[in-house]
């Protein structure tokens, strides 16, 4: 096993790895951006070494950096995390060119399956059905409205380098192709440093599933069931669970053995995720291999009772599988949560800032993967993603109810996020009755959102109304006292005027 | 102290009194679900963090500033409330709640300018986009909120605004 | 279901049933003494109502009060927690007088089996083997002295109403028997309002292993297998953990099912937990039965994926076990910390008061289940338990590697506790091995205490001490500079010293 | 500004700079495993808990008063630590650590006293029991920290005592 691991990441994920760090004795390194000297993933390092200014381009996409980090603290492995560097070949290539272990799969093996436009060639090669779609990077907006028309709309333009629906956009018709284009263009070039898209058919009420795929370099591979990923708002998701509501065991047994062998294809190793779309009839059409760990792992982990982080480590090091596909068994049921510094109430701005206050959520069937804490000033110049919930229950019913329990403790003061919106969805009967689809959310989110339609008990009229406004008051007492000093005439005289005014009060009613 | 809260519809005459460090009872004007009569005890139980206790039933609430009065959340339910300044009621003139002017289109995160949308002089319908701000690595369109015409854009592409930053304003 | 309970109880366990009632869909009602005003219990409670002054005999120990507050508030049910009323069969009386459901077993079959000398008897009915000892309370000190030296010494005093080890002392001579008996006296009539003692002979490295029981009301019965609580301090529960390391399937089969035979015989329902000395050869003796909910039920919850409160409160509604046997599996390890607000560098004083800072430990594996929070003063009144800390993972190794990682993470400030004991003990190698027994912990605190025999990494050379220096030495500024004012002269002027200092310094190297 | 630290048997002299709202440089003197020409930084990342890096190793380190200095517990371990007074070593006389005299027993927390084991004039040995507190449902049994003769005692049954609060001297 590796002694030393550079983790060239920061957030939640950083922090995670180091956990596993923790766990298995390696000596977890961090690397951290000028606003990120005081980040979690700081703290909790046994090292830590400063990378370069705020944006990721100067600092944690730097791979030169990284690499000169790893070998001045004497790594012996880098972790990538997702995201920044995770599915750049360059960085396993540099990595051996610097004698140091690359958590993930080869740089050949990536470029196979990390493309998705590769990868799919792959998959037609294999006899895994694909999205009907055009397999090549598009030059030109100009071939992009033929290649659209072709396949006819809806269609949607995907980043050949993305993921996390980054540089992603849904195209309904000819006139919008061209301001998608370019946003989605830009967008990917931003997070991945390379803009280049292509085209895909858009299916109707398709669900996302995935399947967790884990290969070692002595020639096995498992698959550790699914995870289903349909509530997304604009391509990301939101909420992910395990197993899927809508799985069958002969449909998973389908989809594993599909990824295990596009794993095999590729010559793949270390951790992977084949992402499907399937239809109503359970046809699946294979998307993409995602060449790293995902945001959702924590749900496969719940289900399998299996650390994919440390699985990941164990295979980067030499060392064989420990479990065989039999050895696999799912017990109950996870759902995660991706709490955003966002706000659902103001079109999902992002919303950094200092975090005045955070309580986090605990108890019987909670996990919480997060990146924050009380006090930490969330920057701007990253990723919104604050933390993830994680339930685990006997059941889905189980599950949902303790997450919303959790997400009732949960408390974040001083920015916005997101934690409304999974208090609705979760309470939502299609979504409890599992009948989701990648666009279920973007379809349902006016009405979620729309204030009329809420439960009686967020009205105006309602107790909760009453105690807010109690809040309300205090709150700016609180405000008012501190602004004049404790002591002083203004407020004294304003609690007298109050003590009096509540004696002589006549009763109305 | 007193204090005038409006949420929705719905305005609340209150009356604070400090009982303890970080306790505070509170008697509701009358007409409200709890009366005069009712014992509201509430305990700030961190910063903007307050635990509630009306008649037995207990509430967490946490207030945070927002662009117009604040957003409390509540048992999980968000709420927009706006707060009356406590010397106008005090005076007896009643509340005042701002009335709508122009529209000023603020910027409502930190962030870069990555387009500008619109031209001075544009007629735009509501929920139209104006300007494109790309903060946490999304980019983020900024939608007018009614229909009117462009008076005058205060930003250019490639610039960074801090939050409430003027980007735009709108007859 | 119970449509609204309430929780005659406060701290870490009110907090639990909390959760489940949410779970559930039950309305949770708390119940806070006058320092609890702004406990977490009373925080995360649908209701909450004051019941006393802080003493516990007059507020949380009050029979009339719960079940005045049950009534008022409209409770259909009351959940006792452990402690305080759970093991007083006046309880479920009273709430069956109410016509409210309790719980808990019927009051009879709590005191068949509640009282530790009338469980006895009836495990001697039912030939499963105790530990040797007198069965009726001890009215007197002679008699004491009689019957202790005919067994031999050592012995246990223990108390009848007792549990938690308190009101129990172990004696090791006659000399030590009339202190250790007021003692004993004194602190179970403080806890339990009895202040009654038995005697039972003291067993030779023995372990402590408990069986999980429940009994539903139509004749169903299962056991949720084994906790291992042999890390104890002075008769307390510090650590517990399930499997138990030196379990065997056909020892486990044999105790669960003379738990089971146990609980039928005194016609038991609800949660029970039968607890057994096991010796070296694994012959067991039974030693009681605690008719409650137990502190560490979480680490069963853990690896049999069951939730107790919610079947405790399945159960006590009439319900009956959806669960048989055959149907109980166990996966992986499980193991709990008991986070006391107590200093082990001072011989285990308590340490209430206010904690200005607290972090929790998350991440994979880790359950938190507390009673305490940033801001939040602990009170004197109580029992010192702050949070349970409950890790799981594949094995035992996992386990503790997990639970090492989580405890490095968590963070109390403002009041002493007992997590840098954790450290020593999760490091230690006959713990690590499995090798543990009763009196272990006693026999080892010392050494494990002792600053000499700590590793090097806690030496006043090494580089924490450094850092160690470092912090209290920022710390100090910090307090100086606060004390002084923000831009006061003198501290001005040390900062030109040390800018002046650190410019004129000639390497002495 | 100058501080001087004891741990165990070693005393360290530091030099503190602020170099942010929450940052600290900080210089350590020669002769320590990291010395005058290794850079040090202290970020306070919430009240009395510091993230401290050197040279690339990374602390996490609270700091909590204690009866005599300060208890800090950095990566897992607690260490006791005493403070020089920085004017003392300013001024060049160098630290002054408290000398001991005689014995003063206090209340490690607050509680109340159930049992007073001595009388005055009695001679105790160490770690003979003094008097019991009972506080968190525990009964406490404070003890003498060296052999003596009990010259005065301070407290009586039934009584509650403060933390701090002086119970017993020992000549």
């Amino acid at each position: 096993m590796f002694k030393k691991l550079l983790i060239a990441n920061r957030g939640e994920i950083a922090v995670r790895i180091l956990r596993a760090c923790r766990d298995l004795g390696i000596i977890g390194v961090a690397v951290y951006s000028e606003v990120d000297r005081a980040a979690l993933h700081v703290r909790l390092a046994d090292e830590a070494y400063p990378i370069g200014p705020a944006p990721s381009r100067e600092s944690y996409l730097r791979i030169d950096k990284v690499i000169d980090v790893a070998r001045r603290a004497g790594c012996d492995a880098v972790h990538p995390g997702y995201g920044f560097l995770a599915e750049n070949s360059e960085l396993p290539r540099a990595c051996a060119d610097a004698g140091l272990g690359f958590v993930g799969p080869s740089a050949d093996a990536m470029e196979r399956l990390g493309s998705k436009t590769a990868a799919r060639q792959l998959a037609y090669r294999a006899g895994v059905p694909t999205v009907p779609g055009v397999r090549e990077p598009i030059p030109e907006l100009e071939q992009a409205c033929k290649i659209a028309s072709d396949i006819g709309f809806p269609i949607l333009l995907k980043a050949v380098a993305g993921g996390g629906g980054k540089g992603m956009r849904l195209v309904s018709s000819a006139d919008e192709l061209p301001s998608a284009w370019r946003d989605a263009g830009s967008e990917a070039l931003n997070a991945f440093g390379d803009g280049r898209l292509y085209i895909e058919k858009y299916l109707e009420r398709p669900r996302h599933i995935e399947i967790q795929l884990f290969a070692d370099a002595h020639g096995n591979a498992i698959y550790l069931g699914e995870r289903e990923c349909s509530v997304q708002r604009r391509h990301q998701k939101v909420i992910e669970e395990a197993p899927s509501p809508f799985m069958t065991p002969e449909l998973r047994r389908n989809m594993g053995e599909a990824a295990v062998l596009l794993g095999r294809e590729a010559g793949y190793t270390n951790a992977g995720t084949a992402e499907f779309l399937v239809d109503a009839k359970r046809n699946f059409y294979f998307l993409e291999v995602n060449t790293r760990l995902q945001v959702e792992h924590p749900v496969t982990e719940a289900v399998t009772g299996l650390d994919l982080v440390k699985l990941q480590l164990q295979i980067a090091a030499g060392e064989r599988l420990t479990i065989k596909q039999s050895d696999v068994s799912l017990r109950g049921h996870a759902m995660e949560c991706r709490i955003y510094a966002e706000d659902p109430e103001n079109q999902f701005f992002p919303s950094p800032g200092r975090i005045s206050f955070w309580r986090a959520a605990h108890g019987p069937g909670i996990r919480l993967d997060e990146g924050v804490y009380s006090g930490w000033t969330v920057p701007g110049d990253y990723d919104p993603l604050l933390a993830k919930l994680i339930a685990w229950g006997a059941d889905r019913n189980e599950t949902i109810a303790r997450l919303r329990r959790a997400l009732g403790e949960l408390q974040v003061v001083g920015i916005r996020s997101n934690m409304s919106l999974f208090q609705k969805i979760l309470a939502d009967a299609e979504f409890t009755n599992g009948v989701i689809y990648t666009r279920w959310l973007d379809e349902r989110l006016a009405s979620l959102l729309d204030k009329d339609a809420q439960i009686t008990a967020s009205s105006d009229e309602s107790i909760e109304a009453e105690a807010a406004s109690i809040a309300a008051a205090v709150w700016q007492a609180g405000r008012s006292r501190s602004l004049e000093g404790p002591q002083s005439q203004p407020m004294s005289r304003w609690r007298e005027d109050g003590r009096r005014e509540q004696m002589t009060r006549i009763p109305e009613r | 102290m007193k204090s005038e809260v409006r949420i929705g519809g719905r305005v609340r005459k209150l009356d604070i009194e400090r009982t303890g460090p970080k306790q505070f009872a509170v008697v509701c004007g009358t007409g409200d679900k709890i009366d005069g009569n009712v014992d509201v005890d509430v305990f700030e139980v961190a910063p903007n963090a307050y635990s509630i206790i009306i008649n037995g039933r207990a509430f967490e609430a946490i207030v945070m500033a927002a662009a117009e009065g604040v957003v409390v959340r509540c048992n999980g339910h968000d709420f927009h409330a706006t707060l009356a300044d406590p010397r106008a009621w005090r005076g007896g003139r009643g509340a005042v709640f701002g009335a709508e002017g122009k529209q000023k289109v603020m910027a409502p995160m930190p962030g870069k300018v990555v387009r500008v949308l619109v031209n001075a002089g544009d007629k735009v319908a509501g929920n139209q986009g104006l300007v494109v701000v790309e903060a946490m690595k999304m980019q983020n369109e900024i939608r007018a909120p009614n229909a009117g015409t462009i008076e005058r854009i205060f930003v250019k592409e490639g610039q960074t605004v801090a939050t409430g930053e003027l980007l735009v304003t709108i007859e």
